[in-house]
């Protein structure tokens, strides 16, 4: 897991921490990449494909903030089940080839790429300039602690979180079904 | 940390080349093994036993040339393979075969794998989707709803034995089974939890690695009588070759997980020899009988197959896991 | 402060939530069709996500918080999906087209 | 209910029984042939191309009466003979079998009253060549006659 | 750049399935038109192999036609042969000792049987069964060595000959194909444990394309596609030919009209060939293999002939309509399979693909038969 | 029993060939042989009409010859007493000028009948009407008839080249076709 002081100086790039530091660069790297094709790219599975490899690079950073257990749910739920009814949904929906810019006007590229470099640029500005109390307690990575909070401070929210889903799971079978003649 | 790190890095290298070796051997075991059933020697030339013919073929699959169909989606094209091979390669990390032989041991080793192993499907839909083809294509959607249909049962199985074992660590599962034979998950009798239904689940957990890995008869992605070769069917060289080779290392994949949750993993019946032999031993018994199953019986349909998810597998499991759930908090 | 001790510091992840958010916002904005629209509303989430467990892991005083926030999320996104994408293909059955524009006349 | 178990129970019931077969199976030996390693003697009927039977002088026994030429369905003989001064019979002077177009019928065999002709107990002829198969049987004589 | 297929899920698209397919055994192609995995349409598209068998039998002479016969159906020739003999020596008055008509349908039904054989193995391949085919054709194997001891060939038999036959049978074929026969039943009860109990088996040909009687009288389906609907009719017995009203033999008929019905069919029927062939060989009387007077050149009177025989694909006929020459003035083979196949365009409609494949398997075809 | 039944509504399509004698009578009289020779060496076409052939010689029991606009209710005929279709065949009489379609009928039970439908066109104009109305199985028969003989089964819904390549305009059946 990763130590919890902080390392006073910079580790030389070969060394062994020098190594973790260079594949959470890859993390961030693979992220930005994967988000860049999800929300760039001209055929929607390659987008789908960007988001794959987008939540694999967040699964990765997951890991390094120590929850090994949210890194897996993340690619279990967003790679194993939301990827795979979005590609599926393609399949079946055949969508059109998408132009860079809709057709509704040749500023909502230009217009979005400024609204989303406002948005983004204005977060970064303030995290950074925001000093952040210093760290309270490090989780410890453990599933034990993630449970008893779920069934004891949040078990309101966590049964709430199981209808939604199979409200959804519900809904989303009545709206698609299609009648099948033969 | 910086250490495990190397560790792991190292381990994936091992990994790679476990996978590799048994991708390839599986493949003559297979082919030995459906010859034997069919009265028919197998390879048998190229070196004592044709034991020389997994490299020849490797090479010959190498010097081919690898064809991207006109239309087809490259990047997609190619990507796919890889992305057959590496949940498997990946998943070897966390697997423990022995007290002491695992490369990386989290504590979510279960949640690993089974992460690793849904990416899985992704390969397959990709492939069929980029190669323009239309058996590719419907191919594809049937191996959705496949793997879709079967990781819900797979799933719920192991929550049974996480239930049981009260950990997620693959080391802690076998270590609670570790103390006789009576204790393999198995067997219900001196587990934790007394389950008569726990043989049932071991079928149900067995069926749907078989789904999983899309082996016969639930080979529907590649149901080569229908779809020709389904995903794979504009492959040729190398990127079927690596397919190929995931498909095998799935294989292995799902026996190490069914001789981890349910056949007590190294824990040795009698100690004849160390832990590990016993582990390789459960492991490639389990491989034979998936090579037996496959050359036994034909392949089902995809209603038959859906059916049988969410018909029987689904309810059995989802009962299944109720009683164990009972029977814990009584015992 | 290194490139390589990123890791270790909060900010790099405040930026990254930051950069994923930002490409949500683009991508609902310019993409044309719905499923485009939900991938981008997924990377949304994602931004958010990684905000939670940033401040979970550097800044909460209870561990577990941020990570459970996560979880939500998650749950939530597969449910948004499962309901889009249903979405998706009746309105598809309907209009023969995905295409956010297409599909204006949806009344009641 | 009660059909519900009883499917699943008579349906694993006859899986088990499928793979008891095949159990079975993989302990029997091989009954396969390694061909080029192992070849098989054809039997005696066995109907291969045609090749002349030669007389004790070692000349064919083909009179050139061409009846096997007349029977031929698909017309791959093609032969030649000449009636030396003297001699009453006619003496065969070529014989071509074109084996691209025989369909192995055996109608010159049958067709043969002069047993002239038999059936050659060869089967792994094989050629890249097209001009291999235009059998030269006259010329094959000889060579066996070497 | 053209964007990849998509399966749309209401807007159909076409299917070519063959001419090169693992499920088509040859060169038969299906144009599909689907929805999705649904076929809605469906149209065969034969003839890449068609030879133009009956101009040849217009240019050939009765004899040489002979060997054409092995050639449209290569599993089961002899039944072929068999049909062709019949009506040349019906037409031209030709008797037939009596041991050659009991050789020829031992004979007959020793291919029967391995083509069954066969079909077996291959039906079972199409349903994604590997091992059977292996254990079928060991059984075919020794039908083979058995035929081919006799007939100089495996295949292509060019056997039978206007009036009697071309080899006599001996005494090695006599044993062998009573050792056969035993054999032969172990391995029945064998692919009953294998294949026919199978539940995955049963699961996937149950209630598969139903086929109603009325639909069979209309395309003129025989065999078993005929007989797994219910219809009893078997040429054997319909209009018994040669010496088989001698023979004691059941013709199985199921009622269901489901590929599993047209699988039983068969399945039984080599039980009642293997009947057929050792009451055959019980019986076979002594005697010479072809007439005391043949003649030499064989010239049917003019007139216009018709048989029917039950090969293995079902009812087969041939009209021969002679002017008095040497040759046929026309020869029109009636194919069982052409008939059988044409249902398939219609009855597969609404069927998913894996289940018209399983249909199209169940209707045993073989191409070059189709296609002449 | 049943070749009777079929006979007579046979008959019921020709009253007017029904009182002559020479065509008709003649082959009832069940001269087996004799007849076959005889109907088939005469010079002149025969005249439309049923003739109950001898089964043992000639492998059919009845034999009816129809002009081509009778052909629709001849079949119906069959097809009101269940037969099944066997085939669908030319010959080509090129002395006469002539194509004979030839439609063949069997039975599925054990009242064993083959009926055997003929009718004659001209061999400039060669048109019948399409039976896959009634009979859908005649479909691949008749494009196959076509294919060999160029007979244009009027009123078929797919009368495209089957067995021959889809671009073929020969008829290889014809015996004036020289390849």
């Amino acid at each position: 897991m990763i130590s919890s002081t902080p390392i006073a100086a910079p580790p030389a790039l070969f060394s062994a921490d020098g190594l973790v530091g260079v594949i959470f660069l890859v993390m961030i790297g693979v992220t930005i990449i994967g988000g860049f094709i999800a929300c760039n790219s001209e055929r929607l599975v390659r987008a789908v494909a960007g988001l794959i490899v987008c939540f694999v690079g967040v699964a990765g950073l997951y890991y390094f903030l120590n929850s090994p257990f949210v890194a897996m749910m993340q690619v279990l739920i967003y790679v194993g089940a939301v990827a795979v009814t979005i590609s599926f949904a393609i399949m079946l929906a055949a969508p059109e080839e998408q132009k860079k810019i809709g057709v509704s006007g040749p500023l909502v590229g230009p217009f979005g790429f400024g609204t989303a470099a406002l948005i983004a640029g204005g977060f970064s500005v303030l995290a950074i300039r925001t000093e952040w109390p210093v760290i309270a307690k490090i989780n410890d990575g453990s599933i034990k602690k993630i449970g008893i909070q779920l069934l004891t401070d949040y078990s309101m929210v966590f049964e709430l979180i199981s209808i939604v889903l199979l409200i959804a799971i519900i809904g989303a079978l009545v709206i698609a079904r299609v009648e099948r003649k033969n | 940390m910086s250490l495990t790190l190397l560790n792991v890095i190292f381990a994936v290298v091992v990994a790679i080349a476990f996978a590799a070796a048994n991708a390839a051997y599986l493949v003559w075991a297979e082919r030995r093994g459906a010859a034997r059933i069919q009265r028919r020697p197998g390879p048998n030339i190229n070196g004592p036993f044709g034991l020389l013919q997994p490299p020849l073929d490797g090479i010959k699959l190498m010097a081919k040339q690898l064809i991207i169909p006109g239309g087809a989606d490259k990047v997609l094209f190619i990507a796919a393979p890889v992305l057959a091979m590496y949940p498997a390669i990946m998943s070897f990390v966390t697997i423990p075969f022995s007290d002491t032989i695992v490369a990386h041991n989290i504590n979510v080793g279960i949640l690993m794998i089974f992460a690793f192993a849904s990416t899985g499907s992704m390969s397959l839909i990709f492939a069929g989707w980029s190669s323009r083809n239309k058996y590719s294509m419907m191919s594809a959607v049937r191996a959705v709803s496949q793997s879709v249909a079967y990781e819900i049962p797979m799933l719920i199985t192991t929550i049974t034995v996480v239930m049981i074992a009260g950990s997620m660590d693959l080391m802690e599962i076998v270590h609670q089974q570790s103390r006789s034979i009576l204790h393999w998950n198995i067997f219900p009798l001196l587990g934790k939890s007394h389950n008569l239904l726990m043989p049932a689940s071991f079928l149900i957990f067995f069926i749907c690695t078989l789904a999983e890995t899309n082996r016969a008869p639930f080979d529907l992605g590649e149901a080569e009588s229908e779809l020709v070769a389904g995903f794979h069917t504009e492959y040729g060289s190398m990127g079927f070759g690596l397919f190929f080779m995931g498909e095998y290392a799935n294989i292995v994949i799902g026996a190490c997980m069914t001789t981890i949750l349910f056949l007590g993993g190294w824990s040795c019946p009698f100690g004849l020899f160390p832990g590990v032999w016993w582990f390789l031993l459960k492991l490639y018994l389990l491989i034979a009988t998936f090579i037996w199953i496959r050359w036994t019986f034909p392949r089902t349909t995809i209603y038959g197959l859906l059916n049988l998810s969410w018909k029987i597998l689904i309810p059995l499991s989802l009962v299944n896991l109720l009683l164990t759930a009972g029977l814990i908090k009584v015992f | 402060m290194s490139v390589l001790t990123l890791h270790n510091s909060l900010n790099s992840f405040l930026i990254l939530g930051a950069l994923l958010f930002g490409m949500g916002v683009y991508g609902i904005v310019t993409r044309k069709t719905f499923i485009g629209m939900l991938i981008a509303a997924e990377l949304l989430l994602a931004g958010a996500s990684v905000n939670f467990m940033a401040f979970n892991r550097f800044t909460a005083p209870d561990p577990v918080v941020g990570q459970i926030f996560t979880l939500f999320i998650m749950a939530i996104a597969a449910a948004e999906a499962a309901i889009g994408l249903s979405i998706v293909i009746a309105v598809y059955h309907h209009y023969k087209s995905i295409d956010a524009e297409d599909a204006v006349q949806l009344k009641g | 209910m009660v059909t519900y178990f009883k499917d699943i129970y008579s349906g694993l019931v006859s899986l088990f029984i499928g793979m008891e077969v095949t159990f079975k199976e993989f302990f029997k030996p091989t009954v396969t042939v390694q061909y080029p390693y192992e070849t098989l003697t054809m039997t005696e009927k066995y109907r291969g191309h045609v090749e002349l039977i030669e007389n004790d002088e070692g000349k064919p026994n083909c009179i050139v009466c061409g009846l096997c030429q007349r029977a031929c369905p698909s017309a791959c003989i093609t032969l030649a003979g000449v009636k030396p001064e003297g001699e009453k019979k006619k003496v065969l002077t070529k014989y071509i079998l074109d084996f691209t177009r025989c369909s192995l019928c055996g109608s010159c065999v049958e067709s043969c009253n002069f047993n002239a002709l038999e059936f050659s107990k060869e089967y792994n002829l094989a050629s890249t060549r097209r001009e291999d198969f235009i059998f030269d049987l006259l010329q094959r004589l000889e060579d066996r006659n070497k | 750049m053209s964007s990849p297929i998509q399966l749309q899920p209401d807007e159909t698209f076409v299917l070519n399935v063959g001419p090169q397919h693992p499920a088509t055994h040859g060169v038969l192609r299906v144009k599909m038109e689907m929805n999705g995995e649904y076929i809605v349409n469906a149209e065969t598209v034969i003839g890449y192999i068609h030879r133009m068998h009956e101009k040849m039998g217009e240019n050939k002479t009765y004899p040489q036609y002979l060997m054409n016969l092995s050639r449209m159906d290569y599993l089961g020739a002899l039944g072929y042969s068999h049909g062709h003999v019949l009506v040349v020596e019906k037409a031209a008055g030709i008797e037939v000792p009596e041991r050659a008509e009991y050789i020829r349908a031992i004979m007959v039904e020793l291919n029967r049987v391995a083509s069954h054989l066969f079909w077996f193995g291959a039906f079972v391949m199409d349903l994604g069964g590997f091992s059977p085919l292996m254990y079928a054709l060991q059984d075919r194997e020794y039908i083979l060595d058995m035929l081919e001891a006799v007939t100089g060939s495996r295949l292509t038999y060019c056997y039978f000959r206007f009036g009697g036959l071309y080899n006599d049978i001996d005494d090695d074929f006599i044993d062998a194909a009573r050792r056969f026969i035993p054999r032969m039943r172990k391995s029945l009860i064998k692919y009953d444990k294998l294949v026919t109990g199978n539940i995955i088996f049963r699961k996937r040909l149950e209630g598969n394309a139903l086929l109603s009687k009325e639909t069979c009288r209309k395309y003129g389906a025989s065999s078993a596609v005929a007989r797994g609907s219910g219809i009893n009719f078997d040429v054997r017995k319909n209009e018994p030919y040669s010496v088989y009203p001698d023979f004691d033999f059941d013709v199985p008929v199921y009622h269901e009209g489901d590929s599993l019905a047209r699988y039983m069919v068969r399945m039984e029927e080599m039980e009642q060939s293997l009947r057929i062939i050792e009451q055959g060989l019980d019986k076979l009387p002594d005697g010479p293999i072809m007439p005391k007077k043949k003649p030499k050149l064989i010239k049917p009177p003019a007139g216009d002939y018709y048989q029917a025989v039950e090969t293995a694909r079902g009812s087969f006929g041939v009209r021969l309509v002679s002017d008095g020459t040497k040759t046929p003035y026309r020869l029109k083979l009636r194919s069982p399979t052409y008939s059988n196949m044409h249902l398939f365009d219609e009855s597969c409609r609404g069927m998913m693909i894996m289940d018209a494949l399983a249909f199209m398997g169940s209707l045993d075809l073989v191409i070059p038969e189709i296609d002449r | 029993m049943i070749i009777e039944k079929t006979k007579l509504a046979f008959q019921d399509l020709f009253p007017a060939t029904e009182p002559e004698p020479p065509p008709i009578e003649e082959p009832d009289e069940e001269v087996e042989e004799e007849k076959g020779k005889k109907a088939k060496v005469k010079k002149e076409p025969r005249q439309n009409g049923v003739i109950e052939c001898n089964y043992a010689v000639h492998g059919y029991h009845l034999d009816a010859q129809v002009a081509p606009d009778q052909l629709i209710e001849a079949i119906t005929i069959v097809d009101e007493a269940e037969f099944f279709i066997e085939s669908i065949t030319g010959v080509d009489w090129i002395k006469e000028d002539q194509i004979e379609v030839v439609y063949d009928f069997s039975r599925y039970d054990f009242q064993t009948c083959r009926v055997v439908i003929r009718t004659r066109v001209d061999r400039d104009n060669p048109v019948v009407p399409t039976i896959t109305t009634i009979y859908a199985g005649a479909n691949w028969h008749e494009r196959e008839t076509h294919d060999f003989f160029g007979i244009k089964f009027d009123g078929h819904p797919h009368l495209i080249p089957l067995l021959l390549p889809e671009d073929a305009d020969f008829h290889p059946l014809l015996k004036d076709f020289k390849a």
